[in-house]
């Protein structure tokens, strides 16, 4: 019988390695595995690659793997905010490296290590600094840049709803990139909020079939709740 | 100099909403863009985009109504309206760098004469570099539109003969929206189409640094108190 | 108001051309747009390249335009089936062109050109037949081979259910091409079996956003109710 | 010649089927493998893919519960089981050239020394070609199987030093179940690892083109009547 539901955060994450790529979903913390990313900060793994959008915000999230020095670089296309102080320290002393790539081409080249591709060509940063050191083509009279697949040993994701085979479904905009890092490291983890019975999701709104996860963990704290009040307050202030 | 007062931010922004159709898919970037909204005709339907996962982005959410889970780009709560639709990252870039959106307005720092535009970075090494989004929403979109204030603090020209920021990406802006006119890019040169009441075409000439052409045709640049 | 309801297949065809290059859902007749082909049996329109993974079963669908004449070229993976005789028999005469992809580079492609790609590199075809011709590059060691965007003037697609937006879900397998065709050409129409009001189609289980839409048609005669009895028979003499 | 006899085309599916582990995914070609999925242990679950757009393929409907919406990619009525999923073809190949497989069982015209296979074309000039996943499926899937008889009708190899009809692709086969013998594709060549009873090495290797080795542990091929 397949079952892909493991019980705790700290048994989601083993086997992840020190130097491993770690690919984390999430669009800030919108769609971020907050409860596996605690565990890897309480593991002894360290010197990690980290493959996500954002870089952390406030003292949350990736910022934690970042301020317990777990994290030797961050392949990301906007690790600024408001609240960004953590990679900002980190950058201004060089004690991080950072690859910042167009947000476009960052979810496209992971897509294409998901679908087994060798690579592709964009228009996106000609003739910008993106473009520095790559490639170049010239297909029908205009200038590509070639872009290679950008793989993780393991994927850090954030679903709504999940089975025992590792379905997912996801809510509203927390979906953002993790389909598609679901499809694109060797071991998938998921954290959801919440596990149904094998068939309660319906197969024509399952949105990662199961066959792309490798385990599934259901979150202590639904962070809804946790967050809600953060950024409840932070949009009450600004609307007020 | 003449008397001529320039528009404010939301006005700008008015100004850019008075030149979308019904039936637009548009995306508002950060900065005077995301005005934009709040004055397009209510008898039409646009369908905003963010590129985080959303067609049919709705207003601010009203008190005990927000969601965590509905953000935007900017990781503002916002709300979905009908019709609306929720989808992955690979999704939403298919639509932006596949031309599927219709207009695409943005803030820049600066805009060359061919259309060039930088509008990610002021190239300061100390801060940590950011491109998100900015440069796939320029290259996809045939219709990138710019608003921005016509000059910096210190009363430099944005408008310029060749960027000195990073670039985000050559020759693609379209049409131009500042506090003092309305130009747009074309294969001849930068076209004058409006300029505020009481400003001369050579007094905006001598506050840019790109070479203007006044368009036969060129109209006021007015806009309703905001 | 957005409407992109048309109200005959007739008006749905409006602006193809002759020699225009015609994205055509479906995996056989599943999910593909039968009345949408109809009409274009009917019109005056000719010298098409029909681009569609199949080429027509029986007498039905693809096969009606072939025996119409209206095909020039077609661009598919799989023409060949028990029933594939109008095909065959024009290809044995050389009277149609005929390129066939594997499956799966042949929807990379239609995705490549819908995205906005300058092409991909795919180990899928190296060191066969369908590497001839194609340009070679050495990524990591591996050979793979360049595949190029492939685009439609027009796209007809199957749906199940629209709105007035253009939002689409599909049924069951009959999912298949339609979904990426939708995103890869000027002109995207779509057949399908409901129109419900704006708002009653889910935003998590929208596949097809209205955006990628930009015509929908209703047809006729639901064709689940037409086909059901060939594939019923069919199947229930097989495993008889 | 000793008194052998071969395997019938559901004893090779039954054999093949022997070594699916539970919580496998794996997608069956047309011909033999068809009938892979009659003889998997109902002990185990094992998730059948189907390249037209489905996981959790189920076997054939019952009288008056045929859906035509449902099929399967040889344009035949199936079901689908409960955790199953509807996608487009677009994910359905990224699971397969993405090796997001487990096992791959498929037909084959012929097979090389090396793990080349041939089994979507015969080079007939007169009939139209028609490649569909076959390519696809073997590039993709790291574990790739192919069930055959051993000998065409007319008594030639099917497993040969080079493939003489178009190749599907090159080196990627890792077992082969014929009538005759389980034989592992191996970096130093093909390793006999089961043969049928009463079929001596050397009679195996006189029926076939391609170079054989014997495995120390070589066991007996048996399959219940079917």
């Amino acid at each position: 019988m397949i079952n892909k539901c493991v019980d705790s955060a700290k048994n989601a994450i083993k086997n992840i390695k020190s130097r491993d790529n770690i690919l984390i979903g999430g669009f800030g913390e919108c769609g971020a595995p907050l409860e596996l990313i605690d565990a890897l900060v309480d593991s002894d793994i360290k010197e990690l690659t980290i493959i996500s959008n954002n870089a952390g915000i406030a003292d949350r999230g990736t910022s934690k793997l970042l301020q317990a020095k777990k994290v030797k670089k961050i392949i990301c296309s906007y690790p600024r905010s408001l609240d960004s102080y953590v990679v900002d320290d980190l950058y201004k002393k060089e004690l991080i490296e950072l690859e910042v790539i167009p947000q476009g081409t960052f979810i496209e080249r992971i897509r294409a290590a998901g679908a087994g591709l060798g690579g592709f060509y964009t228009l996106v940063g000609v003739g910008t600094m993106m473009a520095e050191g790559k490639e170049i083509k010239i297909i029908e009279g205009e200038e590509y840049i070639f872009e290679k697949p950008l793989k993780g040993n393991v994927a850090l994701i954030k679903a709504y709803k999940a089975d025992r085979w590792g379905n997912l479904v996801y809510k509203k905009t927390a979906r953002n990139f993790n389909p598609v890092m679901a499809t694109a490291a060797d071991l998938v983890i998921a954290e959801v909020d919440e596990i149904v019975e094998l068939g309660e999701l319906d197969p024509e709104e399952i949105v990662t079939p199961g066959v792309f996860v490798d385990r599934v963990y259901k979150c202590k704290k639904v962070y809804d709740d946790l967050l809600q009040n953060v950024y409840v307050k932070k949009h009450q202030m600004k609307n007020k | 100099m003449s008397n001529f007062k320039p528009l404010n931010k939301k006005q700008i922004a008015w100004r850019a909403a008075q030149d979308i159709a019904d039936g637009c898919v548009v995306n508002l970037g950060i900065g005077i863009p995301t005005f934009i909204s709040d004055y397009v005709n209510p008898e039409i339907e646009v369908i905003y985009h963010t590129e985080n996962g959303m067609l049919g982005m709705g207003p601010a959410p009203k008190r005990g109504e927000e969601d965590f889970y509905l953000q935007n780009a900017s990781k503002e709560l916002v709300t979905i309206v009908k019709g609306g639709s929720y989808f992955d990252s690979a999704l939403s870039f298919t639509m932006m760098r596949g031309g599927h959106l219709d207009i695409v307005f943005l803030g820049a720092f600066q805009v060359s004469e061919e259309g060039d535009i930088a509008n990610w970075s002021i190239g300061e090494k100390s801060m940590v570099p950011s491109v998100g989004g900015a440069m796939d929403l320029v290259v996809g979109c045939s219709d990138v539109r710019v608003l921005m204030q016509h000059c910096t603090k210190d009363n430099r020209s944005r408008l310029i003969k060749r960027c000195t920021y990073p670039l985000t990406a050559k020759k693609v802006v379209k049409k131009i929206y500042t506090d003092l006119a309305v130009i747009d890019v074309t294969p001849h040169g930068l076209l004058v189409k409006e300029l505020v009441e009481g400003l001369s075409f050579g007094e905006l000439q001598n506050l840019t640094e790109a070479k203007l052409i006044l368009d036969n045709n060129c109209k006021i640049l007015k806009a309703p108190a905001t």
